[in-house]
């Protein structure tokens, strides 16, 4: 059981080797130049280099991602349940809420900056409205999912409608809710990317997405690609988190969580 | 959609392409760096006024958004020529990415900061003294301006390619193209006055035509006529303005003619100067790209100034070498 | 499983409070499902108040269905269902009815503990005392060392029995029960059975009771009332006529196979309709 | 029945008109001015203007963001299917599908020029990345959430994991699949609009992605709202799409398409 | 619901293939589950090839538990478990073993029909003949106007038949059984019995019968085996001293009555330990 759990979490680790050798193989063997894509030891290269500025600029933009994450995550699920509370309700706004996952940031950018100013605000709302969907989607499946039996278990014993939420829905919406929040995850730290590209401060804190557009731009490609990886960094780093909140709660009940998987 | 698939793989003129088009016309791609504005008007005159044709071509021209990669399209193959500016070039090549220019469109710098009239300021440095400004992270003037003005005083966001916040806010001041922002925000009402990087010491080329090495030396021929056919359509754009703007309205319907003409006339000094009128439009010199490769060097962007020879080839831009001494 | 510890007639839950039943009156009573499946069609019906009713009847007969309704899970698409007194179902307080479904569902995400519990939860009682209830409850269905477990964790008897120990942990005016016992051996079944009878006869709430065990209506209830296959009619309604005080002899006695006997043969006849 | 239906029908649209209505009230009463933010009137007259441009960009971004969608729906549900083989693959490599969501397209655009070359189809491509995830995310949950019983069913009847993946896991999985393809149709029009940025032409047909940038320029505010609106026109189609195919499926066994809803 | 088109002793599935059952041993088996709770130790049990047994015992003790570890879905801690002739378990064969769960577990997204057919679907019998065969088998278990409806429309009873009819479908040579008939009415479930028994007779498959009905477990096995509670051990392993031929008055005579009170009384000891 040790061994295989020892395995279970060298298992990325023993990943994250293969997918960089193969990478580096591949660029080295096609002889593929830096300035399009770096090998990994390239971008490792550039990221000791650039060490301070990166760290620096990981903080700025997991701050502000940080932040946008746990508003999707509050509102998207309040919004949830306010959208699961009739299927009139539903019907009527649901598809709205798709507005947010289809507006371009950098479309409403000047409104982003007029009303939440320059910086970290601004950026963490871009982050906010990139991420916020996904929860609200997958939140609402989840609500609606709960077995018809213990709705009415539930109604025979007089629930109030906020009991119900909290002690019927919202944990069989749980498996639901976690895998919206993995999605969100990412979603948020490219949010706070965008939104750093166009509403962020350029000078003093300056986040990842300006250390992208610059290294674009100045066509330094192994500091852009170490810059993304940051990036990902962030958005591994969220992932986990909610993943292992995600495992510690629906560990005893749940078969997604159950570290059985698939017997065949 | 159909076109663009069709033109994904012709390296090579095809077949059934010459048959449409009388005599066997080669197609070559030309990618811009930004959507049909005035600063291309000159390739869609040579395009529109038949100067491609005649010299045997059957140019795609291709408007870009935001982002787009053309040095790095240029120089994988994708595409034949490119615009560019002069400073992108030098980076590209410090980095190992040999690519060519042909053609430089603008003599003088067309970048500069705006600031509202009403804060009255006299020169970029009151203009950095206060209030935010937005620049391009990463663009070589910002750095520029950053060495020589100093960041302190004034908040620096990024530029996000519009107005809008200029207009909103006062304080407010922005990087610009004097062909393109100072008129969009004056049609809002707003008067900005706009100064000139070129005029506080660093003007490099702009809208400038790249190749690969590897074109100018398997189809030298067809490097010149391209060059004839551009030098053809700027003249007939700065002559005329008109026909080419109204072919490129159609393709970007978000600005209006009225917008096209007087950015067409704003640029016209820029384009057309004393030195073209000597040696001819599109021309560049030796000093220009080595006094742009100090100051890279000197802004910390690349290490080691590229060397002109390298680049700089007398096949296709014979000013270049007549103007100037050869360096010891 | 058994109940080691507690005595054959332990009644299933604390004697403090004895509220009385409510006589349930249903009249015409009509059920079609969408898709025009007619399950219930003029049901009439009558249970007093306080009586202990056990109902049988042909699997898919619409004794579930007859449930529900009564319970206000579903709704008539005619006729009239009464309760006097009137049961007012107001939120927040302990519920006048309980149901024990035909399957246990419990919350998978809750201890057996916190799911005997919930019905006190959702009328706000507070923890401790809850938690002492739903304990002793759970002690008299023979679950008092599973109370830490998962219903994952569980066998099918056993997720049934916590079913049952949520239904009673309310001390209820009107308890609903289907077939409640079915997945029990037979020990622990009569056992259970026993408490709660007992319980029945200490609260004196109404229980409606549907069972396919003849021996299991026979030996509990006062009144049998059998149901015919689909549109569910009542082909027989029996009181039946044995001593008020039963006792576990009783299964071995005459009178206790003759009324089997009637109720045998008018399951037939309703099968036979 | 018919008249619930009908009200069902219409709620979109009345939640539309109120939302307008909305908007057109605030912004006139705190005379927003139009370059800022255009009431949905100045919106009309704009797209009406524009109406040829507009519904050409339309469907050149629809498109390509069809195409992202398909696949993504395609790739997606497959690599769900191969990660949910084994706990360990998954946790190997699971992780790292996250750097799709986070890798801003801007970075990565030499390389999808390059290998797709420009226009609608490195647009597809870019609209395939940024839709990607939600799907493998909520498929992968989906097919971890079957009940262990029947997965013991499957096994007794010796059923070839083929078998299984097709007649149990992925009908198990479709509620969670379905909320992930509802995700991915907004993403995967962000993802053409982004991808039209960097990699899309304007030459023949140009995308909204072109038309947003430049009309943003410009500071044709109404211009670019009509734009964003068309954009999000085209998600809530395939949003519509993905949900009736959904409630069409789902309808006769699934309490999330159940018309019933919250009772209380 | 009755049978009423099938005489009362027909057999469950066509008679054309009879393969003949498997010889079970197992040896000192046992079962931990993780956190400790040891369900099986020491279980020493030999099931006869075409033997028809049924195990009592009671809630919790392990009957479930004992009968995945036959089946395979489980894997014991300790001892041995032996088939002969070996089950080759072939991907895409007709599977040697059906087993009948104590919950019904059908899928939901499939009608009545086809989650009758799905053994044979994974087996890779064409379509018109697993539906053929699936229909057969549900007309026998009373279902033969259901086939088109979904899980979610039938009640308790009617699922456990299609249940039941899943593992009847494929003919198996074990055939494992958890309560099948609990959610049943007695003459429901007296009927299915006979024809279980008949089919068994006809068949010659080994039966392992789980039920917490006495009456049930002496009318239907040759032998029964009782067992204690937690950890599971063998109270009793009687072979039953009832004519082979076993008709329905059976349950009145006194070899009966003999034989259940020794099981009862097996199953009290078993408690009791
Ligand atoms: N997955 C599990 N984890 C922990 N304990 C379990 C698990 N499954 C079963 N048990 C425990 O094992 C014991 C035996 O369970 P099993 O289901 O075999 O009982 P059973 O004899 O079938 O009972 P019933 O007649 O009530 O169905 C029970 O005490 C149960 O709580
Ligand atoms: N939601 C539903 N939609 C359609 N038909 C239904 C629905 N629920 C139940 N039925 C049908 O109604 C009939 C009665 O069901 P009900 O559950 O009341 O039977 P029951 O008497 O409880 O049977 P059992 O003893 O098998 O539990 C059955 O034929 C069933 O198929
Ligand atoms: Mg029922
Ligand atoms: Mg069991």
């Amino acid at each position: 059981m040790s061994t295989a759990s020892a395995r279970q979490a060298l298992a990325p680790l023993a990943a994250l080797v293969i997918l960089l050798s193969l990478w580096e193989g591949i660029v080295r063997a096609l002889a593929i130049p830096t300035w399009l894509l770096p090998t990994p030891s390239a971008i490792a290269t550039a990221a000791a280099r650039e060490a301070r500025p990166l760290l620096d600029a990981a903080l700025t933009t997991g701050r502000s991602a940080l932040v946008g994450f746990a508003l999707s995550a509050g509102v998207g699920v309040f919004a949830a349940v306010v959208l699961s509370s009739s299927r009139l309700l539903e019907r009527a706004l649901y598809p709205y809420t798709l507005f947010l996952q289809t507006v371009p940031i950098v479309a409403i950018a000047p409104l982003l900056v007029l009303w939440f100013g320059p910086g970290a605000r601004a950026v963490a709302v871009s982050s906010f409205i990139v991420s916020l969907f996904p929860v609200i989607a997958n939140t609402l499946t989840g609500l609606r999912s709960v077995e018809p039996a213990l709705r009415d278990l539930f109604r025979l014993y007089g629930a109030r409608r906020l009991a119900t939420l909290w002690k019927l829905e919202l944990p069989a919406a749980l498996p639901h809710l976690f895998t919206g929040l993995r999605i969100a995850s990412g979603l948020a730290v490219i949010g706070a990317i965008v939104g750093e590209f166009v509403a962020g401060f350029s000078e003093g804190s300056a986040g990842l997405g300006i250390l992208v557009l610059s290294a674009y731009r100045q066509l330094r490609t192994d500091l852009l690609f170490a810059a993304v990886l940051a990036a990902s960094g962030l958005g591994l780093l969220l992932f986990g988190a909610v993943s292992l909140a995600g495992a510690r709660t629906l560990r005893r009940w749940h078969p997604s969580a159950s570290s059985g998987g698939n017997p065949t | 959609s159909r076109s663009k698939e069709g033109q994904k793989k012709d390296e090579a003129p095809k077949v059934e392409a010459a048959a449409e088009t009388k005599p066997a016309l080669t197609k070559v791609k030309l990618a811009l760096n930004w959507v049909p504005e005035p600063e291309f008007g000159g390739f869609y005159a040579a395009r529109e006024g038949g100067a491609f044709s005649r010299q045997g071509l059957d140019v795609e021209i291709l408007g870009g958004g935001a982002g787009v990669p053309v040095m790095q399209m240029v120089a994988t193959g994708q595409m034949d020529f490119g615009i560019v500016g002069a400073d992108e070039l030098l980076t590209a090549r410090a980095r190992g990415v040999d690519v060519l220019p042909l053609f430089a469109v603008y003599q003088t710098s067309p970048q500069g900061l705006m600031a509202h009239a009403s804060r009255g300021a006299k020169n970029i440095s009151d203009v950095l003294a206060s209030g935010t400004v937005s620049l391009e992270p990463g663009l070589p003037y910002a750095a520029y301006l950053k060495k020589k003005f100093g960041f302190d005083k004034v908040k620096v966001v990024p530029y996000d390619g519009g107005v809008a916040r200029f207009v909103a806010d006062e304080t407010f001041a922005q990087q610009c193209f004097i062909t393109s922002e100072p008129i969009a925000a004056r049609k809002q009402g707003v008067e900005p006055t706009v100064f000139l990087v070129a005029e506080e010491g660093f003007n490099p080329y702009l809208a400038v035509v790249i190749i690969r090495r590897e074109l100018s030396t398997k189809q030298p021929a067809r490097v010149k006529a391209f060059l004839a056919a551009v030098r053809e359509g700027w003249r007939a754009y700065l002559d005329d303005p008109a026909p080419a703007n109204a072919v490129m309205a159609k393709l970007n319907t978000s600005m209006d003619l009225e917008t096209f003409t007087a950015a067409a006339k704003a640029q016209h000094p820029l384009i057309e100067t004393a030195e073209t009128k000597a040696r001819g439009l599109g021309t560049m010199s030796r000093e220009r790209w080595e006094t742009l490769g100090r100051q890279l060097v000197e802004l910390g962007l690349i290490d080691e100034a590229p060397a002109v020879d390298d680049f700089l080839l007398p096949e296709f831009v014979p000013a270049a070498l007549s103007t100037t001494a050869p360096t010891p | 499983m058994a109940l080691p510890h507690a005595p054959a007639s332990a009644p299933l839950a604390p004697t403090d409070e004895g509220e009385g039943g409510v006589r349930i009156q249903l009249s015409d009573l009509r059920r079609t499902f969408p898709g025009g499946l007619t399950v219930l069609e003029g049901l009439e019906l009558e249970v007093a108040a306080g009586s202990f009713v056990a109902l049988l009847g042909p699997s898919g007969c619409g004794k579930s269905t007859l449930l529900r309704l009564v319970a206000g899970l579903d709704r008539p698409d005619g006729g009239t269902l009464t309760f006097s007194p009137p049961l007012e179902r107001t939120r927040g307080e302990r519920a006048p009815i309980a149901y024990v479904f035909q399957d246990a569902h419990l919350l998978p995400w809750r201890s057996v503990l916190d799911n005997a519990a919930l019905p006190l939860e959702l009328a706000g009682v507070p923890g401790p005392e809850r938690r002492a209830a739903a304990r002793a409850v759970l002690e008299q269905v023979g679950l008092g060392d599973a109370t830490a477990r998962y219903p994952a964790e569980l066998s099918g008897g056993m997720r049934m029995r916590v079913s049952l120990a949520r239904a009673l942990v309310t001390r209820p005016r009107l308890l609903l029960l289907d077939e409640p016992f079915a997945a029990l051996d037979e020990l622990s079944r009569s056992r259970l059975d026993e408490q709660l009878r007992a319980l029945w006869r200490e609260l004196g709430m109404t229980v409606l009771f549907v069972t396919h065990s003849i021996a299991e209506a026979t030996w509990l209830a006062e009144r049998v009332v059998v149901l015919s296959r689909r549109p569910a009619r009542v082909v027989l309604d029996r009181t039946l006529e044995l001593p008020r005080e039963r006792v576990a002899t009783l299964r071995t006695e005459a009178a206790f196979a003759r009324e089997s006997r009637l109720l045998h043969e008018a399951l037939e006849r309703g099968e036979a309709l």
